[in-house]
């Protein structure tokens, strides 16, 4: 007898809701040239980290221990039970899996393993590997996932080729999908060694690169492995074309640019307004050899802002929190700090379908429909955005606005016209900040609330400090960016729900604590549909915006970069996957003319 | 002095104890620990502060302004911090046991040399000092060797041509050169010689070419040399202006003393006047300084200029570990560096004897 | 003698500005010297004899010289620095006025010497060292193998002198300028230096130009003599005709000081001021890197003196006896064993700041007076010290007017006072030194060697006023000096030392009338030959 | 015969007339003199003064507020008195006076005289011609201009307001974060230089001077003290009060005074040998005095040359607190942070160039200074 009752079907792929837009033996993705030519190098920096990595520098080819800093581009070294589909929010389908199946109530996953999977050694890729690879992130791994592979239960091998995975109940919906994207080791290999020793032996993968070269805190080498046992995989036709991969690390931002002007390495994506709109004049991007694109980012934005501390006397109340909102005037800040480079962000989803515009539809209506008269009217109507302004930094207006808001709230001016809370006190507002980096456009953003009598000031202090502080929730004001999923479940509640607004160290920063949203919230993890979660969620989002809890920034929706010009691209894009290095192609025509 | 060596020998210990007492206090004080070192990494700040160091980060905050989330499978589970986790890691740094217990224990270690692990890299505290030391060294050694041979002399050339045009211009280039913040300079000359915009001579990182293994002998001092010009230039820059002047003011006062005109009426050469006899007489300061600068010059850092040029030196280890709370490295840093400051005190004042033999370190009680 | 003279001044001139003023040292002095000749440079301290020495080398910083100097037919005044090189130390040597601050301070005396063996001989180390303990010996340095590796602040004044001495004549120089080369040294130290100047004058035909207050040596070694007096040559010629008769009437008046004079008879009711009984100094000789005490110097072995008020003690002794060593331990400037005793109290175990009170009754005057004078203070501000301690609530001009009269009476221009102590001559520091010591109205001085610099004159004049203050004050003195006759002049008791310990003691009339010990009588007949 | 000689001759001049209560001793004229000899010194001495003042009234120079207004009759000294905006029939708690709105009410119902440089150290100048840092406008073209030149209806650069060095990289006047900067930087290192060299002086004449065991203990503790872990310390403190001028000045002089013991010690150790600090001490003087008067001034030449290099060292030492964030509070004129604004941004020179070259200036004219401060008491400087 079988817990959790009777399994499903075994299926090539999973996905959070079930859907699936390739069918069981599709030849190839769609956003991939089936006939990309395979050779040459892509030289890039470390741009998104995992594990342990870091992006300045590494010492050590483990980046899955809590120990050191790992290499740039380790995980192509390893395979996982399955991989993403790039054109899908959540879809994986097989590599090393050849397929899943799953009990009724969700709680256990069975992976049935491809036999032909191998090592780099030659050995076999089994359950017991699985097993191993689940169970050691689990209890040894960097500590990122030992936090999220709280939910797995065991990880079994039931027979060679058949791993079992069992999640504790209450799961979040994502746990599944997480699994199966872990990288797998080889048991045997760490029976001799240690699996936390921060070493720079090259681990033993089974993936499509293996190390060629290492120079510690400087670069890392990767070189295709032609005996790859899955590169004619449908999954992996037209990707990984690259026959050599390079990570460059620089410690100092302008001698990377330098690097990349001079050619040390081919590709950078530019993350600074500043330097894509001042500083590509160096005569090989002039001369052709180096080409600059802005391509377009769908994925979710991810949830930058200030936010509010409802938790401090200064920000209990709606209307003031909007005042201090209307206080940060975006366009000038965009127009005259960063290049016009930036959006602003309305919503917690921004960029992503879960944002919520207009006036809500039938189907949001009847989520909000019960909460009416516990939540602002103006939920009904369409959904908050924080105001736009002249762009003179000091828009009169707003200011006028906000200077409603205060007195509707009950501040009042003491002799000196320094603004006072209702209940006396002196209004004070302290931006604390790990890094100076957002002081440029704090300058005008504390100005302007000088104007309306508050003692704003900034404040930067370490980034430990910092953390401790925000463990504590001991600020007014703080700037942080969450990335959001585009099936946000369980992490909704550690956002936004009033079960984490006073759990020591969550991450609802605002300290949002609202029987309406959590409401909202156990509807959205409960959805069964993409498009019941995706109501919900703009419900939510509805509400959130309502509440006034932080001064939302801005976000590019674009991904900048800069490449010499040796490549070429599939026609297509993947919506959800921008991968150059996994799909682009080296082009050894234009190579040559670049000059490489 | 035997004596007094064997006093200072002795007070030693206790000069270590209280260093390590005073700075385990503050420490105590400072907030946020090792614990929180993780939660903050684990949220994708740069701990380390390096990234401050190496220039600002781009427009949207967050690490290097690139992308903090953790990759592919994990940002999915974004989600608090279970407290249990938090005591797991308190209890692996130590933290379970009250303060007097772990500051004793790591006398006892230290009173050993066993100066253990890193709480962040899987490496010992040596081992990591070890593997700096090149690039510490080789910057301090240049520097030193630089600043040294250049402003000596020209600080007694100053001081002989006194008020002459040479002393003016001298003047003036010293002190722009030392008013040129070394990491602007650093960064020009990248610009300059090591991108593509103009003349790509030099490396833009580290002391060696990748190749360095399979280079011949003189290759690879080539290749070392090679790498080491752009940040010892940056560096030294500013290097000269103080050793200069205090060469010059020192030689000033005793140029014209009784001993000189004897020195000048035995016939000897205005060299061996200036070197011979001045030298040592006015130069106590800088002469005994230099057993300490040159053991200071095993282990200096820049903490600007071994970022700008990517060199991994002692500079950031200190200053990454004070930043990152790796409290062993710290306080191992902290002892070490202690006593070898220590020991070059004691070697600098026994200089002073040797130097000049008239002084002595008693108490005159006459 | 050759008839072209080696060194040919002509009209020669130097002047010092500072401040805006400028002050004439030398004032047009003309001479010749020939080869193998001795010319005598007598005159008034301050009057710019060493002044016009230092301009032949060049040596004068910070001045302005007129006029013609010829060594050998070449101007020194136009000659370029290397060739200045050339012929110092080697052409031309100089035996500077104060011994005490000329050598380096942070050099061996091997060091010194040998050095300039080396550069002009081009020595190796091995002969120059044997060379260096030679020329030691030659100078009457006892045991110099024992001093090679002394530094100058280890040696007495006088072994300092020699140390210059040795220098000035390692190199057999054709022309030698001795500043008061013997002002240190004890008579018969002395006698034996002259002899070897005058040895090596005929071997070699050396030229001398001799600087000295001394008419004795004068007389004794000089073929001609100048006579200065505020810059100029008042008289110059050979030296009987100058000496049998002088047309001068400042060179009248030189010849006919000297000081004069009895002390007063020894009292010996009037209380004892200070004592000493059995005081040790030795000194610890180190070698090695540890800098380990392998011997010691018995500079003081065990002397038991005692002073009274009114009572002049007079120290003599061969150069290196310890004298200077006996003063200062007297006054706990050094440490010390055997009690010391000061108006019966015990002085010799007190610290710092116990004998801080008792400083302004017990003064010193220094051997080494340039180098007793702090270099950046300005004379004024040197001389003014003491009172601000004695009456510290005297107006600004009351001090100065105090300080003007204490100038004034060891015969220095008050308008000078503002001036720093290197821009007066040897002469005239010797008697800033004596004012300071002076001015503070102690009790009981030690007088180390106070007029060694000073010409006859102004030699009367300083013994007329310390006997002067000793009548007004009942002023007890510890007087050290090689010159017999100043001490004969001022000191009632009379301690004869030699090698640390007391050779002979008593009442000074008794000891000049019959010395007991043959050392005494040597040094007696030696000086008053 | 010896006396009538001394007599005849030098007739003993009163030593000086007598010193009204403010002038100098003769000596010290005397060093005075050779202080205005070294006329690079003596220029420096007069031009650093000049600048220093000046900045010290820099509120009246480069400041976003008039000096002094007129509105509806009443005359106002906006510069030293906060007006809330409702004076001027706004309604804002602060006054901006650069807002169009209110400089038109004030324009219509009187008058308003500003400072030559119409920006604060913290003015955004929110019409920037081009995103900031911004560069100078005399840089410019006409086209760049047009649109800020638009909104006061004027045509080109002359038109808008300028920055003579253009902006940081937060659209605050260069020139006007110089002179502030300039002032809070003089300030700072001043206080900082004098304050630790007398204690450092202090601390290590003591040491060299006594020796023994008053040396022994107190050179364990400064061995004790510099091992402090500072950046411990700045943090914990910051934590506690936010870092401002006082509370850094205080916690860098907390171990700056430990730079200058060791020399000072050294040259202590060395001159309390000296035949003359004997004879010093022949005298009875104090050991205060004996320090002071007579040892110190050997110890002097290194001190003096240290000390401009104190001054700017407490700049870097700032600059790199600032680096880490825990310099002067965001928004102070700072020059470090210029100088790190300008290696962030290499597109825009004028940044780290003027603020190399104002340290350059300040550093030049304090070395100077200290040049002719030694000339002044070295005793055998003379001037032909
Ligand atoms: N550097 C100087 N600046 C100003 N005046 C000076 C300087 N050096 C010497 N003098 C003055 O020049 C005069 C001559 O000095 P000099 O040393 O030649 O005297 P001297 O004849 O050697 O006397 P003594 O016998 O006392 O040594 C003195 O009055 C002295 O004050
Ligand atoms: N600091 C010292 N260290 C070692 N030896 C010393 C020291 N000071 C003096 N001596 C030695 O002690 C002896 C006595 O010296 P002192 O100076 O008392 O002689 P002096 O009688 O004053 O001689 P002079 O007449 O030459 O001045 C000398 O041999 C000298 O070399
Ligand atoms: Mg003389
Ligand atoms: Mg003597």
């Amino acid at each position: 007898g079988q817990e959790g009752g009777a399994f499903g079907p075994a299926r090539h792929g999973m996905s959070i809701f079930g859907d699936l837009k390739y069918p069981e033996g599709f030849p190839h993705f769609d956003h991939v040239n089936p006939k990309a030519p395979r050779g040459g190098e892509m030289a890039l920096q470390v741009s998104a980290s995992g594990g342990n990595q870091n992006f300045l520098t590494f010492d050590t080819l483990n980046m899955f221990s809590p120990k050191g800093s790992g290499a740039a581009g380790l995980g192509l070294l390893f395979d996982s039970l399955m991989t993403s589909s790039g054109d899908e929010p959540d879809a994986m389908y097989g590599l090393v899996a050849r397929s899943v199946q799953s009990s009724a109530d969700g709680l256990i996953f069975r992976f049935a393993l491809r036999p032909e999977a191998r090592f780099h050694d030659g050995s076999r890729l089994t359950a017991e590997d699985v097993a191993f690879s689940v169970t050691t992130l689990k209890t040894k791994g960097y500590p990122s996932y030992r936090i999220i592979l709280k939910d797995v239960v065991s990880a079994e091998a039931k027979a060679p080729d058949l791993v079992e995975i069992v999640f504790a109940a209450g799961r979040s919906r994502e746990m599944p999908l997480i699994v199966a994207g872990l990288p797998i080791f080889s048991k045997a290999y760490y029976a001799t060694r240690d699996f936390e020793a921060g070493t720079l032996d090259a681990p033993l993968g089974s993936g499509a690169y293996r190390i060629a070269k290492v120079d510690v805190g400087r670069s890392v080498s990767y070189q295709r492995d032609p005996e790859y046992w899955a590169r004619d995989l449908n999954v992996n036709v037209g990707t990984g074309n690259f026959d050599r991969v390079r990570y460059e690390y620089f410690r100092d931002r302008e001698a990377a640019f330098q690097g990349f002007t001079g050619g040390a390495f081919t590709y950078r994506e530019e993350f600074t307004s500043l330097i894509w709109a001042t500083r590509y004049d160096f005569p090989a991007f002039k001369d052709g050899r180096v080409k600059r694109e802005e391509l377009p980012d769908n994925t979710p934005s991810g949830t930058q802002g200030w936010f509010l501390n409802t938790r401090r006397p200064q920000f209990k109340d709606a209307r003031i929190r909007e005042a201090v909102g209307n206080a940060f005037d975006f366009e000038w800040t965009n127009k005259n700090l960063m290049y016009d480079a930036y959006r602003r962000t309305v919503s917690y989803f921004e960029n992503s379908t879960l944002k919520a515009v207009g006036k809500p539809g039938p189907e949001e209506l009847a989520l909000l429909e019960p909460f009416r008269g516990k939540v602002p009217d103006e939920v009904f109507g369409e959904p908050y955005v924080p105001p736009v302004s002249d762009g003179s930094g000091q828009d009169r207006t707003l200011l006028r606005r906000a200077q409603q808001l205060l007195i509707e709230a009950g501040c009042k001016r003491d002799a000196k016209s320094n603004l006072l809370l209702p209940d006396g006190r002196p209004f004070t507002i302290e931006f604390i900040e790990d890094e100076p980096t957002l002081n440029r456009h704090l300058q005008g953003f504390t100005k302007n609330l000088k104007l309306l009598g508050i003692d704003a000031s900034i404040r930067v202090v370490d980034a430990t400090q910092f953390q401790r502080r925000v463990e504590d929730f001991d600020f007014d004001l703080i700037s942080r960016r969450f990335s959001m999923s585009e099936t946000p479940g369980e992490s909704l509640k550690a956002f936004f729900a009033s079960e984490t607004a006073n759990t020591r160290a969550s991450r609802n920063l605002a300290g949002i604590a609202d029987p309406v949203v959590d409401a909202l919230i156990t509807k959205a993890i409960a959805a069964p549909t993409r498009a019941e979660l995706t109501h919900a969620v703009r419900a939510l989002d509805r509400v959130l915006r309502a509440g006034r809890y932080w001064v939302p920034a801005w976000y590019s929706g674009r991904h900048r970069i800069a490449y010499w010009d040796a490549f070429s691209r599939p026609a297509t894009e993947a919506r959800y996957g921008f991968n150059p290095l996994g799909l682009w192609w080296y082009d050894a025509e234009k190579a040559k003319k670049a000059g490489l | 002095m035997l004596a007094y060596i064997a006093r200072r020998l002795v007070l030693m210990v206790p000069t270590l104890f209280g260093i390590l007492l005073v700075a385990f206090v503050i420490v105590q004080f400072a907030p946020g620990g090792p614990v929180e070192r993780v939660l903050a990494q684990l949220q994708g700040a740069d701990t380390s502060g390096s990234s401050r160091v190496g220039g600002g980060s781009g427009d949207l905050g967050g690490q290097s302004g690139m992308q903090a989330a953790q990759s592919g499978s994990s940002y999915r589970g974004a989600q608090g911090l279970d407290p249990a986790f938090i005591k797991e890691l308190e209890k692996q740094f130590g933290f379970d046991k009250p303060a007097h217990e772990r500051f004793f224990k790591m006398l006892w270690d230290y009173a050993r040399f066993d100066f253990g692990k890193s709480y962040f890299r899987d490496a010992t505290v040596l081992d990591l000092i070890k593997e700096k030391l090149p690039v510490s060294m080789s910057l301090g050694l240049w520097m030193l060797l630089i600043s040294y041979g250049i402003s000596i002399p020209l600080g007694i050339r100053k001081a002989v041509k006194d008020g002459s045009p040479f002393d003016i211009w001298t003047s003036a280039v010293i002190v722009i050169g030392y008013a040129m913040p070394g990491f602007l300079v650093a960064v020009f000359l990248i610009v300059l010689f090591a991108g593509g915009s103009f003349f790509n001579l030099f490396p833009l990182r580290g002391l060696t070419s990748d190749n360095w293994e399979s280079l011949s002998l003189g290759g690879k001092i080539l290749d070392y040399l090679w790498h080491i010009t752009l940040p010892i230039i940056a560096m030294s820059l500013g290097a000269f202006a103080t050793l200069t002047f205090l060469t010059k003011n020192s030689f000033l006062d005793e140029i014209r003393k009784q001993y000189v005109m004897t020195a000048r009426m035995k016939g000897l050469s205005e060299r061996a006047v200036l070197y011979g006899h001045v030298f040592r007489n006015a130069m106590l300061i800088v002469i005994s300084g230099f057993p300490a600068a040159f053991i200071h010059a095993f282990f200096s850092g820049s903490i600007l200029i071994e970022t700008i040029f990517s060199l991994d030196g002692l500079g950031l280890l200190s200053f990454e570990s004070i930043l990152n709370r790796d409290y062993p490295v710290v306080f191992a840093n902290l002892y070490i560096f202690a006593l070898v400051g220590l020991v070059i005190n004691l070697i600098t004042d026994l200089t002073y004897t040797l130097i000049d033999p008239r002084i002595d370190f008693e108490a005159r009680e006459v | 003698m050759s008839a072209a003279p080696i060194l040919s001044v002509r009209n020669l001139a130097v002047a010092f500005r500072q401040g805006g003023k400028t002050t004439l040292a030398v004032d047009g002095v003309s001479y010749d010297l020939r080869r193998g000749e001795t010319l005598a440079l007598v005159g008034e301290s301050g009057s710019g004899k060493s002044v016009s020495a230092l301009s032949i080398v060049r040596l004068l910083a910070a001045s302005q010289t007129t006029g013609e100097i010829l060594v050998d037919g070449e101007d020194m005044l136009k000659a370029d620095e290397a060739r200045m090189r050339q012929i110092r130390g080697n052409v031309i040597s100089m035996i500077f006025q104060e011994p005490m601050t000329s050598l380096n301070p942070l050099h061996t005396v091997e060091r010194q010497i040998s050095e300039i063996l080396t550069v002009h001989q081009g020595l190796s180390s091995e002969d120059a060292r044997a060379r260096t303990l030679d020329l030691l010996t030659r100078v009457g340095i006892p045991k110099p193998e024992t001093r090679m590796d002394s530094y100058p602040h280890q040696l007495s004044g006088g072994q300092r002198q020699r140390v210059m001495i040795a220098m000035a004549l390692a190199n057999k120089p054709d022309l030698l300028i001795a500043d008061e080369p013997t002002t240190a040294l004890d008579v018969t130290v002395q006698a034996q230096i002259l002899e070897l100047m005058r040895d090596l004058q005929r071997e070699t035909g050396m030229a001398m130009l001799f600087i000295t207050h001394d008419l004795g040596v004068v007389r004794r070694i000089a073929h001609n003599v100048c006579v200065m007096r505020r810059g100029k040559i008042v008289e110059a010629g050979p030296v009987s005709e100058v000496f049998a008769n002088p047309q001068h009437e400042y060179t009248r008046a030189l010849m006919a000081a000297e000081p004069k004079g009895l002390p007063p008879p020894e009292d010996l009711a009037k209380p004892i001021i200070v004592q000493g009984q059995d005081v040790k100094v030795w000194f610890p000789i180190r070698k090695g890197l540890l800098r380990r005490t392998v011997d010691h110097v018995k500079a003081v072995d065990g002397i038991s003196f005692s002073v009274r008020a009114g009572q002049t003690v007079g120290v003599v002794g061969e150069s290196g006896s310890g004298k200077t060593t006996l003063g200062l331990a007297t006054l706990r400037m050094i440490r010390s064993d055997g009690p010391i005793l000061y108006l019966g109290q015990r002085i010799d175990q007190l610290g710092f700041k116990a004998m801080r009170p008792l400083r302004k009754d017990l003064q010193i005057v220094f051997q080494d007076p340039y180098g007793s004078l702090s270099p950046r203070l300005s004379v004024a501000e040197i001389v003014e010290e003491g009172l601000t301690i004695q009456q510290p609530d005297l107006s600004w001009e009351a001090r100065r007017a105090i300080v003007a009269r204490s100038l004034g009476e060891v015969g220095i221009d008050p308008q000078a006072m503002d001036r720093y102590p290197h821009e007066f001559s040897g002469g005239q520091r010797q008697r800033i030194a004596i004012a300071r010591a002076i001015a503070l109205q102690p009790k009981f001085v030690v007088l180390d060697e106070p007029t060694s610099a000073l010409d006859m004159s102004v030699q009367a004049q300083i013994v007329a006023l310390l006997k002067k203050l000793q009548a007004e004050r009942d002023l007890a003195y510890l007087f050290i000096s090689h010159d017999l006759k100043v001490v004969r002049a001022l000191a009632n008791h009379l301690i004869v030392m030699r090698h640390g310990k007391v050779v002979e003691q008593g009442a000074a009339s008794d000891v000049f009338a019959a010395p007991k010990s043959d050392y005494t009588r040597a040094l007696l007949s030696a000086a008053f030959a | 015969m010896a006396e009538p000689i001394l007599a005849a001759d030098e007739t003993l001049t009163p030593a000086a007339p007598p010193r009204s209560r403010w002038s100098l001793s003769p000596i010290n004229r005397r060093r005075l003199d050779n202080f205005k000899r070294n006329r690079r010194g003596y220029g420096a001495l007069w031009l650093f003064l000049v600048l220093f003042i000046t900045s010290l009234f820099a509120e009246l120079i480069a400041n976003d507020r008039p000096i002094i207004a007129s509105y509806k009759g009443e005359i106002l000294f906006p510069v030293m008195v906060d007006y809330p905006e409702e004076k001027f029939g706004g309604f804002l708690a602060r006054t901006d006076y650069r807002d169009p709105v209110i400089a038109n009410e004030i324009k219509a119902h009187g008058w308003m005289i500003f400072p030559p440089i119409r920006f604060s150290y913290d003015t955004i100048n929110r019409d920037l011609p081009a995103p900031a840092p911004s560069p100078p406008t005399w840089w410019l073209s006409d086209a760049q201009c047009a649109a800020a030149a638009a909104k006061v209806g004027g045509k080109g650069c002359g038109d808008i307001e300028w920055n003579w060095l253009g902006t940081d990289d937060r659209g605050r006047d260069v020139v006007a974060r110089l002179i502030y900067g300039f002032r809070i930087s003089v300030l700072f290192g001043l206080i900082l230089a004098l304050v630790a060299s007398l204690v450092g002086i202090g601390a290590g004449a003591v040491q060299g001077y006594f020796g023994g065991w008053v040396d022994l203990v107190l050179q364990r503790l400064i061995e004790i003290w510099t091992s402090i872990p500072r950046l411990y310390l700045l943090i914990t403190i910051s934590s506690v009060v936010a870092p401002g001028f006082f509370v850094l000045l205080i916690i860098l002089l907390l171990f700056e005074w430990t730079s200058l013991v060791g020399v000072v010690r050294a040259e202590f150790l060395r001159a309390r040998n000296f035949e003359y600090v004997n004879a010093a001490r022949a005298l009875g003087l104090t050991d205060g005095t004996i320090m002071v008067k007579h040892v110190l001034p050997n110890a002097m030449v290194a001190t003096l040359t240290l000390l401009p290099f104190v001054l700017n060292g407490s700049i870097t030492t700032l600059t790199s607190l600032d680096f880490l964030g825990f310099g002067l509070p965001p928004g102070s004129p700072s020059l470090g942070e210029l100088l790190q604004q300008g290696k962030s941004n290499l597109q825009a020179p004028w940044l780290g160039i003027s603020g190399f070259a104002v340290i350059a200036l300040m550093l030049s004219l304090l070395n100077f200074i200290g040049e002719a401060v030694r000339d002044a008491f070295d005793p055998r400087k003379t001037f032909a």
